[in-house]
């Protein structure tokens, strides 16, 4: 062997972590479980079925048929094909009341976090890029509306001025945007010091530059991944006020109505409540397993396992 | 000890790496011996499998790894047949080992004091809790911490690296072992703290009588305190002779490479070119750089006192010039404010006081269009390749970035530049459209030397720019910067610690000791006949195989710089001067020429100190050692 | 020997004032009652509807057109202690009848109360002009209050002092607690403690019923009644009762100050898919009052549903296809009645389907109460109130008058002189036969054709209760008498 | 020592500025919704000019911020006013009313109103804590040492699955199986304190994934902290450096998990699943004030429960800087 082939070897040294963009190799990462494929599927089955299935099918979730009520799902006994899910308390469809309810919850969900996700990073990328003054505003701010939990704030509001879905969305993202705005702020903290935002600066680039064309494309995708599984608390969230009678009003069907008016015939139409609250469970699950996949795949990288 | 029972005895051990796919051979037969009071080397390139074998010392192979055959024996019992709770008694109390990373070695959230006594308890049962505290501070002692009682109780994190070093020095020998195991413990260390684990390490082998096996990278480290060298290149072992024999005539051919590559300091000729050669003075040169009097102090919070603040002297009133066309060298232990000097420079943030010119322009005070004018003029190079550019945007785009913040230039103006730059920095023009990922370091530093290049600055900084590179891939970029400092006529600032490259580039040198410039000199001078202490201190420390003029015994430095919060009046160095005297204490010496127009900031700059030993270049009298441990003592 | 408590889960809160003459709601009516007697009991058992029992009056009867004379029970005692007499009937019925009382308007007028002796009353009339025998029945609803009490109204309000089985012992939350009464002149009752707890949601009372926590729980839903009828811990009570379900419009509020508009919601109404939906918690009726009251019939124009001549209507107000209509909102409550959010969406697509845009608003018991009944300025929140209105008595008055006599007009705020006259005509007409004419052929007829309101159905109420609980009885209008109760 | 002054003198001086912060958001808010205290106070009968002559007397008719900073001076005395609704013996009130029957003191002193219901919640919230640590700390802690093996996916399944669960579907259906139709356990309502295990139950079970994943991230990521395998190698052995190393480390985030993440999802889901279960506790109190709009208890609710959390944050980031001397405050 000679000396230059000794020598050249080991320029190879540095791993490849950090090469790749961070949000990529997450992705891949969080693709390669079987867990992530899963929810996937799961989700976007959902999701193609919830747009797709209404009209598909071709049954109302709002017409009412009470010579219809009480039908139980097919398999059990005096099912019937025209309502594969079973009937609610007014005849009205279950399979298309929950798909229409999974639209509206996932709708609800996904406006609420792409709008939180939005606020919170931009004030926390400015606190966290500024510092001083700024900084401690705007993060007393931050923390005063953490202070809050998102269902207080919701009940607070909502409860006593009158629930659309756009007042619903406005209240989810005021309650949640703090904690992507602490979790932005401290990414940039740390970010701010690392040395390309250094050489950027030394190249002359304006702060505004650096926070949007610099910084911002490498710390958004991970937390971005990592806000799927909130999209599954405001689901949640969304069926909750539901339930209490402060979601989006009737006739449009939400999780939440549909489980808690489905309630008081838990004894003789148990799917009233069961069907919604299973779909539920099952796109959440769909959600959760992707969302915690992107999760740990982003923890391991953070503590730099491959 | 006799020459037939090692302590030690390897035989045939052979580690292999076994992955999904593949299984490589990492340590091929490896056979060694190390008897009693012995200190056996283990040098090898990165990757040849050091770690590897010393770890396997202690039993401590864990998949993905495997030993695969031979035997291990330990006076004569094989390590591998062991049972486990034998092992483990025998590890923390026979056989230590200490790595590379002192500072992660100890659990982060418990006194050190606490947990060598938890370690000492859970390896002799018997021994009492006041026993044990007694026996772990008397070692803290005798490693020289100072104040060992109250640093018992303090945390991994308030100790410097050095200090961690020797805290885990104390957890290797608080038990008397026979076996000591290091992997290359002076690795993330400061050359003089690293200069100073060495010889305390010696102390103590000569005192506990133990066995080490001494593995570490660096020739000059392994020189200062093996007796036997054992090379290692690829998994095998290539070649085992005395320390001697391998300096003096080194039999395999990775052996002979790495003895005749090793950078000298003193033995060479000085390769600076001679365009620069031309020391200090200002013959009619326009300065291009002009720093007066910079300062900068940092506030921090004092956990001490009900909301109470400390603040950090980082650049204490430095001035200096630097020509067009010249290259000076910065360098200093850590923390002495080379990194926020570099700051201050490149604008990053304002001094505190003083002025900073740049081609006559006070660079304070400009803001807006004003400043990104002047930023074109000079551009500051950093040590990191893999953070310095952004992973997001493809190569000919963050080449071309500076130019579209600087404005003025056409879509295809910016592409032809960008091509240039590329090309003459030596990235290939395919590179143009390809993300970062995958590039080598060196390659990466080369996009950050064109994004730099391609403002065509007059004036580049680098700080510690290649010192995350290998030798190979340094001396090529090394001779980048030569070419285009002939092409373009640039000048510039190399921030490093590294003595043997700015003895091999700078015209110049500045040495810095808690935020001031100490010594200002032209090379020669430097190395040969510093006007300052600390100039000879650094000097001495240098891990070399070559001899050095400065002793260690002499101008080796004790402990830490003080802390640049509390700086003491008079002169800031007279607390590790081996030469302070009255006047110290009282009057701080200022920057004053020397004869040859050189600066120091030294009483004894003009005289006083003894001359530097130029004994002619030879190999390091290992006799000489016990001496040398006498002469620094207490 | 443990203490036998009954815990009562009524769906209807208190108001937070024992004054019974201020307010007009079904929940603390109820509880009113287990606390204080009447001059007269009206068990109202199906097929004698009118009989009236003896309760603090032992005999009635009428002395002329405006005089109607009490005889009442001797050694009755107050809870606080004070005998019950003649004067405590006299500033009852004195005060309880003031215009300015919410509770008046169950009344049919004011009156002066002569008393004879310390045993004997006269209601006296003739000073207001309407005959005294409209209040035959009504003795048999207006709570018995003290006369030291009504002296003092801060005293009234503060706590219920009554003659009946139970006293009241606190409220904590909304659990109140009633004990037994020593002195009550039937013998003290075998329940030692009533506790009267306000739970608003009828899943909530149900499944407490079957766990044992409530003994007694109102208002089950139709299939609750169903699948609890095969428990073996909980015995289930079906009654006709005397309410009626009602849609309220707001009739001094456009677009319903508007008759026409009234009619074509009313016509674009299925009643059958109501009663369909009901199942037994329902009985079809065309008319403005229960089955139980005097005066039921069959109102022969009642609006039947026909979309086109909702149409029609709409068209002739000018809304063709309800085009031009505000958004309606629609209040209603959840766990009160049965089923009122399923029929409520029922009746909101219905009426859409002509045309109408309507939202429906749901809200919790106590949070409804405070919705439905307008406010002194007329006006109350949303477009239409579904409201039952539940009275004790045969009495037609006591619906008739509260809810569409313009100086009532608690929930739709009609103003209308024509209905006024039609009322007060009724009332006047002494002989019942007479009466029974007047309401048939005028006074009905005249509400269905301008139809402030709209009866939907009557209802018929379940109650589920402990399977020891014997010997309660339930009232057609809610109150339960536990007097004579016992948990064996 | 002086540390400690000097962090809990700056972070309950934070905290303040937070919990005001939180009251004025509060404060504003229920008073620009639509709707006009004084009908909900006097009820529906009462006249226009009693209306507002009694707004006026209670000063619900100057500026928003001069009503703030009279509340705020009746707060710091302790008094959080009185409710809207609510007779002075605490009940709901629904329904017409006559207006005389207004005069704050037949209404119900919110402070009371949450002292009666704060044992029960406290109650419910201390056992939901209690087992849902009982359940998920052993199999986060096993999950993090056996990390990427069955039983950290085990951990993972079975908290995918938990997180999934909506609470207000599993307290229905967890009523029904376990109350209802197996007899096992009280639900509805509250007589003592096996009434509180089923909702316990409720939010043990939607707290637990948060306690599995955080516990099982931070064993695993502190089994693979160099010290680990340094102790084994210095002498120490592996079930010690777990037990007296690993798992206090892990300590710290588990700590702030229980601060930030538990705390604040169990005060929210406290008042969703008391209202499911009609356990009379803070949540069902602030749930049955919003549907009757009863703002005094709306708000101190809303400010308490911000200050609880405040406070306990503050507690677990001293216990955090107790424990890890690294951390900054
Ligand atoms: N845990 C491991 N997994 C995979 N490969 C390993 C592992 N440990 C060591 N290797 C491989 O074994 C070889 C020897 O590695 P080792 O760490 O011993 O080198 P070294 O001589 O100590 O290098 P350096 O000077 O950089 O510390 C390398 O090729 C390395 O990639
Ligand atoms: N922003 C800052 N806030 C507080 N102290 C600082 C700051 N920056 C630097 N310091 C302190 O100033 C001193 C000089 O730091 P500097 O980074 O300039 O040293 P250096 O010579 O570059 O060291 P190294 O060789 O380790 O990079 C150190 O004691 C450091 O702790
Ligand atoms: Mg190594
Ligand atoms: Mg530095």
């Amino acid at each position: 062997m000679t000396p230059e082939l000794v020598s050249t070897t080991s320029v190879a040294q540095p791993t490849l972590r950090g090469q790749r963009s961070l949000s990529a190799t997450m992705f891949i990462n969080a693709w390669r479980t079987t867990e992530f494929r899963i929810g996937f599927f799961v989700f976007f089955g959902l999701i193609v079925l919830s747009v797709l299935g209404p009209s598909l099918f071709g049954v109302s979730p709002t017409k009412i048929s009470v010579a219809d009520k009480f039908l139980p799902p097919i398999g059990f006994e005096g099912g019937n094909w025209a309502h594969v899910l079973g009937t609610d308390q007014l005849g009205r469809d279950l399979f298309a009341r929950s798909l229409i309810g999974l639209r509206n919850a996932l709708m609800i969900g996904l406006i609420s976090v792409v709008g939180m996700f939005l606020l919170g990073s931009a004030i926390g990328m400015i606190a966290g890029y500024v510092g001083g003054w700024v900084d401690l505003i705007l993060m007393r701010i931050t923390d005063a509306q953490m202070a809050i939990p998102v269902i207080i704030l919701a009940i607070t509001i909502l409860g006593v001025s009158r629930p659309t879905p756009f007042s619903i969305v406005c209240v989810l993202i005021l309650a949640g945007w703090p904690a992507y705005a602490r979790t932005a702020r401290s990414v940039m903290l740390s970010e701010r010091r690392k040395e390309y935002v250094r050489a950027a600066k030394i190249l002359g680039a304006s702060d505004l530059r650096i926070m949007i064309v610099h910084v911002a494309p490498n710390i958004l995708p991970p937390i971005a991944f990592v806000a799927v599984l909130d999209v599954a608390r405001m689901m949640i969230i969304e069926a909750i006020l539901g339930f209490i009678g402060i979601g989006i009003q009737p006739p449009t069907p939400t999780f939440g109505t549909i489980i808690a008016d489905g309630t008081k015939y838990l004894m003789n139409a148990w799917w009233i409540t069961t069907v919604p609250g299973l779909l539920l469970a099952i796109s959440l699950c769909g959600i959760n397993l992707m969302g915690g996949a992107l999760e740990r795949a982003r923890n391991k990288l953070l503590q730099g396992v491959s | 000890m006799s020459e037939a029972h090692p302590i030690l005895r390897v035989r045939d051990l052979t580690v292999e790496l076994q992955s999904a796919a593949s299984r490589r051979t990492v340590l091929d037969s490896v056979s060694l011996d190390l008897h009693a009071d012995e200190v056996l080397g283990i040098i090898g390139e990165s990757g040849s499998g050091k770690t590897v074998l010393s770890r396997a010392m202690v039993n401590w192979v864990s998949r993905p790894l495997e030993m695969t055959s031979g035997q291990i024996f330990y006076h004569g019992e094989d390590l591998r047949q062991m049972p486990v709770r034998q092992l483990q008694v025998l590890r923390g109390r026979k056989i230590s080992y200490i790595g590379a990373d002192p500072t992660s070695a100890l659990d982060p959230t418990l006194p050190i004091g606490h947990q060598i006594v938890e370690k000492l308890k859970s390896v002799e049962p018997g021994i009492s809790e006041a026993d044990a505290r007694k026996r772990v501070i008397e070692t803290l002692q005798a490693v020289r911490i100072p104040s060992a009682a109250e640093r018992f109780n303090e945390f991994p994190f308030q100790f410097s690296g050095g200090m961690m070093q020797r805290v885990m020095i104390v957890d290797a020998l608080v038990t008397s072992p026979d076996l000591l195991v290091t992997d290359n413990i002076t690795q993330p260390l400061d050359v003089t703290v690293a200069a100073q684990i060495l010889r305390l390490l010696r102390d103590l082998q000569a005192e506990y009588r133990t066995a080490i096996l001494f593995v570490s990278s660096l020739l000059g480290v392994v020189n200062d305190i093996a007796d036997k060298v054992l090379v290692l290149a690829n998994g095998r072992v290539v070649e085992r002779q005395s320390m001697q024999g391998i300096l003096q005539s080194p039999e395999h051919e990775y052996t002979r490479h790495l003895v005749r590559d090793m950078p000298r300091i003193w033995e060479a000729q000085s390769e600076v070119p001679a365009v620069r050669a031309r020391v200090n003075s200002n013959d009619g040169r326009e300065a291009i750089l002009s720093v007066r009097d910079v300062s900068r102090t940092y506030a921090t919070k004092d956990r001490s006192r009900l909301f109470g603040k400390q603040y950090v002297q980082a650049v204490r009133g430095v001035s200096f010039d630097v020509y067009k066309g010249d290259s000076l060298g910065i360098v200093g232990e850590s923390g002495c404010g080379k990194s926020s000097l570099s700051r201050l420079l490149s604008r990053l943030e304002e001094p505190d006081s003083g002025k900073i010119l740049f081609k006559g322009q006070d660079v304070g005070g400009l803001r807006g269009t004003a400043l990104l004018n002047l930023r074109r003029g000079f551009q500051l190079l950093l040590q990191d390749p893999y953070n310095s550019i952004p992973s997001h945007l493809t190569i000919g785009r963050t080449v071309a970035e500076p130019l579209i913040i600087h404005g003025g230039h056409s879509k295809a103006e910016i592409r032809e530049k960008v091509a240039e730059t590329m090309a003459e920095v030596g990235l290939g023009p395919e590179l143009a459209h390809s993300l970062p990922v995958g590039l080598s370091a060196g390659q990466r530093q080369r996009v950050n030397i064109a994004r730099a290049m391609v403002l065509e600055p007059e004036l580049l900084i680098l700080d510690e720019t290649l010192s995350a590179l290998d030798q190979v891939e340094q001396a090529k970029l090394l001779g980048l910067f030569e070419k285009l400092q002939v092409r373009h006529g640039m000048t510039y600032i190399y921030i490093s610690h590294d003595l043997g490259m700015v003895r091999r580039v700078c015209s110049r040198v500045a040495v810095m000791y808690l935020g001031r410039v100490v010594e200002l000199a032209g090379n020669e001078t430097t190395f040969f006949n510093p006007g300052h202490p600390y100039t000879r201190a650094l000097l001495s420390a240098v891990p070399a195989i070559e001899h050095r003029p400065y002793d260690a015994a002499t101008y080796l430095l004790e402990g830490e710089p003080p802390n640049p919060i509390n700086i003491p009046p008079g002169c800031s160095f007279r607390t590790r001067c081996p030469f302070a005297f009255d006047r110290c204490a009282k009057d701080d010496p200022a920057l004053l020429a020397r004869g040859s127009g050189d600066l120091a900031a030294c009483h004894l700059a003009e005289g006083g100190m003894p001359a530097p030993g130029m004994s002619p270049a030879g190999l390091h009298d290992l006799n000489q050692v016990p001496a040398l441990r006498s002469g620094t003592g207490a | 020997q443990g203490k036998k408590t009954v815990v009562l889960a009524s769906m209807g809160p208190l108001t937070g004032n024992f004054d019974p003459t201020s307010h007009t709601t079904l929940g603390q009516g109820n509880f009113d009652k287990l606390i204080f007697s009447h001059l007269t009991r009206a068990p109202m058992e199906e097929g004698k509807t009118d009989v009236l029992e003896p309760d603090l009056a032992l005999s009635w009867q009428i002395i002329d057109e405006h005089t109607l004379e009490f005889k009442l029970r001797d050694g009755v005692k107050f809870h606080d202690g004070q005998d019950f007499s003649a004067a405590d009937v006299k500033a009852t019925f004195e005060y309880a009848s003031q215009p300015d009382r919410p509770a008046s308007s169950f009344y049919p007028g004011q009156v002066e109360v002569e008393v004879v002796d310390p045993l004997t009353v006269r209601i006296k009339t003739d000073k207001y002009g309407y005959p005294a025998s409209t209040f035959w029945f009504v003795s048999s609803y207006l709570p018995i209050l003290c006369a030291a009490d009504i002296a003092d109204p801060a005293k009234l309000q503060s706590r219920p002092n009554g003659t009946n089985g139970f006293k009241y012992v606190m409220t904590e939350g909304d659990r109140s607690t009633l004990e037994a009464f020593d002195g009550y002149y039937a013998g003290r009752p075998k329940i030692d403690e009533i506790v009267y707890a306000y739970v608003p949601d009828a899943n909530t009372r149900v499944l407490g019923l079957m766990n044992g926590e409530y003994q007694i729980a109102e208002r089950l839903e139709p299939e609750q009644y169903q699948s609890l009828l095969s428990n073996d811990t909980v015995a289930v009570r079906k009654g006709m009762s005397t309410e009626n379900k009602y849609l309220h419009f707001r009739c001094n509020k456009a677009p319903f100050d508007d008759p026409r508009i009234r009619l074509a919601a009313c016509h674009a109404i299925d009643r059958e898919q109501i009663l369909a939906l009901m199942g037994d918690a329902g009985v079809a009726s065309n008319c403005f009052v229960s089955p139980m009251k005097f005066g039921y019939t069959d109102i022969p124009n009642y609006p039947t549903y026909d979309p086109a001549e909702s149409a029609r209507l709409l068209e002739e107000a000018g809304f063709p296809g309800g085009k031009g209509l505000p958004q309606l909102e629609y209040i209603t409550s959840i766990g009160f009645y049965p089923k009122t959010k399923e029929y409520g969406e029922l009746i909101a697509a219905m009426l859409m389907q002509v045309g109408f845009d309507v939202q429906l608003t749901v809200l919790e018991p106590a949070a409804w109460e405070q919705a439905i009944y307008r406010g002194a300025d007329g006006q109350g929140p949303g477009h239409m109130c579904d409201v039952g209105w539940m009275t004790g008595s045969p009495e037609p008055d006591l619906v008739l008058r509260p809810n569409w006599h313009s100086s009532a007009a608690l929930i739709n705020g009609v103003s209308d002189a024509e209905i006024d006259a039609a009322l007060d005509k009724e009332r006047a007409t002494l002989d019942p036969a007479e009466r029974m004419k007047v309401l048939a052929e005028e006074t009905f007829p005249l509400l269905a054709a301008k139809v402030p309101s709209f009866s939907l159905f009557s209802a018929v109420v379940f109650h589920g209760a402990a399977k020891n609980l014997k010997g309660a009885y339930y009232y057609p209008n809610g109150p339960i008498d536990l007097t004579k109760a016992d948990l064996v | 020592m002086l540390f400690a002054v000097d962090f809990f003198l700056r972070r309950l001086l934070q905290g303040l500025v937070i919990v005001v912060l939180v009251a004025m958001l509060i404060f504003t808010l229920l008073r620009v919704v639509p709707g006009d205290p004084v009908r909900i106070m006097l009820g529906p009968m009462v006249t226009a000019e009693m209306a507002e002559e009694t707004a006026q007397k209670m000063g619900l008719r100057d500026p928003v911020p001069v009503q703030f900073i009279r509340y705020a001076a009746q707060v710091v005395s302790g008094d959080f006013g009185h409710s809207f609704v609510r007779s002075a013996q605490g009940g709901s009130t629904g329904g017409s009313r006559g207006g005389d029957t207004f005069d704050a003191s037949n209404r119900a002193p919110v402070m009371g109103l949450i002292l009666t219901a704060l044992p029960y919640s406290l109650l419910l919230a201390g056992l939901a804590l209690g087992i849902s640590l009982v359940i998920s700390l052993p199999i986060g802690i096993v999950a993090g040492l056996f990390s990427g093996r069955w039983p950290d996916r085990l951990a993972l399944y079975l908290s995918s699955l938990f997180v999934s669960l909506p609470n207000i579907w599993l307290a229905l259906v967890l009523i029904f199986l376990v109350s209802v139709k197996g007899g096992l356990l009280p639900a509805i309502g509250y007589q003592n304190w096996t009434y509180a295990i089923l909702p316990a139950l409720v939010l043990a079970i939607e707290l637990s994934p948060v306690f599995i994943r955080s516990a099982s991230v931070a064993v695993s990521s502190n089994m693979m902290e160099s010290y680990v395998p340094s102790g084994i190698i210095r002498g120490l052995s592996r079930p010690r450096m777990i037990v007296a190393h690993v798992l206090r480390n892990s300590m710290i985030p588990l700590l702030n998990v229980v601060g930030i993440q538990a705390i604040g999802l169990l005060l929210g889901s406290l008042f969703v699943i008391e209202y499911a279960f009609n356990y009379p506790g803070v949540g069902l109190l602030m749930i049955n004030a919003v549907f009757q709009r009863d703002f005094p208890v709306i708000q101190a609710i809303a400010i308490l429960a911000c200050t609880v959390l405040v406070l306990v944050n503050i507690l677990v980031d001293f216990a955090a800087t107790t424990i890890d001397r690294r951390l900054q405050y």
